[in-house]
């Protein structure tokens, strides 16, 4: 629904809304003048609102049965002249049409709610409305910051400068710097000379020992007695390689009886 | 012809306000003259805003904040130069009143006033005039926003605070502020004291606004 | 108190030139207020300018313009200067103390030294703190900028050159050379990252240093 008010293609543009001239307080100029004011008219309360001013009336002591008439009058001039009608428009003609007939059948024969009622209603309404219209009116017409009084037109302004005074001490300098050089500096690695039984070595000590023997011999038999610990794992770790190595190559077999049970080895003989 | 000096804080305010391009609370100058005394800001605010009321300059203070503009009786003087107003359709002034004079208020409620429906421009237009705002949403179903106004309004048309919006007193003792339904009942209770029928069938509408008082 | 009221003609001026958003002839004065007599704008002036010379603005004629302003005296409360004082970030002190180090250095060359990319908001800090200067371009592809610190720096820190810093020999006899430990290193890497933001937006720097203590 538009509500700027192009219900009707007035010849006006819809430019007065300001000056608040409008309807409302033109006097009524008859007939031709009416379609001059249509751009003010937003909607059924407006239009209503504005006959009822028309009627220079009191809202509370208007006849709601004349202001119906009225706007239903205007609907069908509008009509006759072909001019397009909005929705709200033909749904408040509707309306009202249903309100008139009610007010002027007989009192017993009324539906609920009561047309007295339903007029009242408008009647409220259209006070309300009025009401704000005015007050509209009175609040447009106040002295206007930009149009009646004016600001400074240049203010200096007012400024906070934040001004930052930075602070670090020479210390604190000097170790950014050593942490910088720390941690940027190369790094040398020293790997520690491990004593180790090699894997060749390892081949020839067990084929050596077991080609003096035709029994099963323990894995730990194979490896040097008096070795300090870490030549031990050294050793161990290169003794079972070459166990498996001989054992692929057929020259030996190998047995365990149960898991991390003590390994043994055997020669086969060719 | 000068007068007696003006105190330093007086001077001060004064100097402040002047160079300010906002409008500034009490408590905003207090900070800013280094932590003086908000009384003290607020005797030199009053002692500056007797001294300006005959110049050509006053100084207002508009929902709490303080400026300074032009006196309203020079309007004639100064508003040919500039007509930087905004001018505003009927449709949108009607609908500032009636946000001013009842928020806040949903644009239901703005409608059902109105008997009208309203394109979602007028609202815009109004906030981009800075005169109303989003003030949170009614907590009735679907939450509708309500719209409230603001500070600038108030700035714009010279007013000290709502309660300053010309003929609020009047039109809320009319009960024209009230909603059409309370008046209603109002009317109804008048007419058949004691009806309990009117108000059991409570004929609720949206248009049940809760009007709030202008605070 | 409010003195007596002034003319018509002294409010008028008044409130032109407080509204005017640029200094006014005395003749553009005239033509505004009606055709009025220049001789009469210049009898308001005067009285104006007497009214307002122990007030918190004044009515000052700059080369036959006339406008107010405030009050030179009270010039300082509308540029504030609030002053902060704030530690160096852990960031900041890096490149700082690189510079210092180095001298003159590009940003590159600072980022390879550090092994970290470096904010361009930190190089911002320590040229606002003074303690860094451009040095002129390094004569390579891209002709980068390159950093040297000023004599502010040698100032603050105490130092009467930059011999006086300790060489890499004495650092490490001080144990700063000593590899820092990895969480510090994580640490870092944090708050290299979030570096700039937290210099752009202002927000009390941790201060980094004192999470350690001095070996």
């Amino acid at each position: 629904m538009n509500e700027d008010g192009l219900l009707f293609d007035a010849p006006v543009a819809h430019g007065t809304g300001d000056e608040w001239g409008g309807l409302a307080s033109a006097p009524a100029q008859g007939e031709s003048a009416l379609y001059l004011e249509l751009d003010g008219w937003e909607g059924p309360l407006n239009l209503l609102l504005d006959l009822a001013r028309r009627q220079k009336v009191d809202l509370r002591q208007i006849s709601i049965l004349a202001l119906v008439d009225q706007y239903l009058g205007y609907i069908q001039r509008a009509e006759a002249l072909r001019l397009e009608l909005a929705a709200d428009y033909l749904v408040m003609a509707a309306w009202l049409a249903y309100l008139k007939s009610a007010l002027l059948l007989p009192k017993e024969e009324q539906e609920d709610p009561s047309p007295e009622e339903l007029a009242l209603r408008l009647q409220l309404r259209l006070q309300r409305l009025g009401a704000m219209r005015e007050a509209a009116a009175r609040l447009m017409a106040r002295d206007r910051l930009g149009r009646d009084i004016f600001l400074r037109g240049a203010p200096e302004g007012l400024r906070i400068d934040r001004k930052t005074h930075w602070t670090c001490d020479s210390f604190a300098l000097i170790q950014a710097y050593g942490q910088v050089k720390a941690r940027t500096a190369p790094r040398i690695y020293h790997v520690m000379d491990r004593p180790v039984m090699t894997l060749d070595s390892a081949l020839d000590r067990v084929s050596a020992m077991l080609g003096v023997t035709l029994d099963w011999m323990d894995l730990r038999d194979f490896l040097p007695p008096h070795a300090e610990p870490r030549l031990r794992k050294s050793a161990l770790a290169s003794s079972f390689v070459a166990a498996l190595e001989l054992a692929r190559l057929g020259k030996a077999e190998i047995a365990q009886e149960e898991i991390f049970g003590s390994m043994r080895i055997r020669r086969i003989v060719q | 012809m000068t007068g007696e000096a003006p105190d330093e804080t007086v001077r001060a305010v004064e100097a402040t306000l002047f160079a300010a391009e906002e409008p500034m609370s009490v408590e905003a100058l207090a900070g800013l003259l280094g932590g003086l005394e908000s009384a003290l800001v607020r005797q030199a605010l009053d002692e500056l805003q007797g001294h300006y009321s005959r110049r050509g300059t006053r100084l207002v203070e508009r929902s709490k904040r303080w400026h300074f503009e032009t006196a309203p009786d020079l309007a004639h003087l100064l508003r040919r130069e500039r007509e930087q107003v905004r001018r505003l359709s009927r449709a949108a002034t009607e609908v500032l009143a009636i946000i001013a004079y009842h928020e806040p208020v949903s644009r239901a409620e703005i409608e059902s006033i109105r008997g009208v429906q309203t394109a979602k421009g007028t609202l815009d237009v109004l906030m981009e005039a800075g005169w109303i705002k989003l003030a949170g949403r009614r907590e009735v179903p679907g939450r509708p926003v309500i719209y409230a106004t603001t500070p600038e309004f108030l700035d714009h048309f010279g007013l000290s605070s709502r309660r300053d919006l010309p003929g609020i007193d009047e039109l809320r003792a009319a009960g024209l502020l009230d909603p059409v339904d309370e008046a209603f009942e109002a009317f109804q209770g008048e007419d058949d004291e004691g009806d309990e029928a009117s108000e059991a069938d409570g004929d609720e509408e949206k248009d049940d606004f809760s009007a709030e008082e202008p605070a």
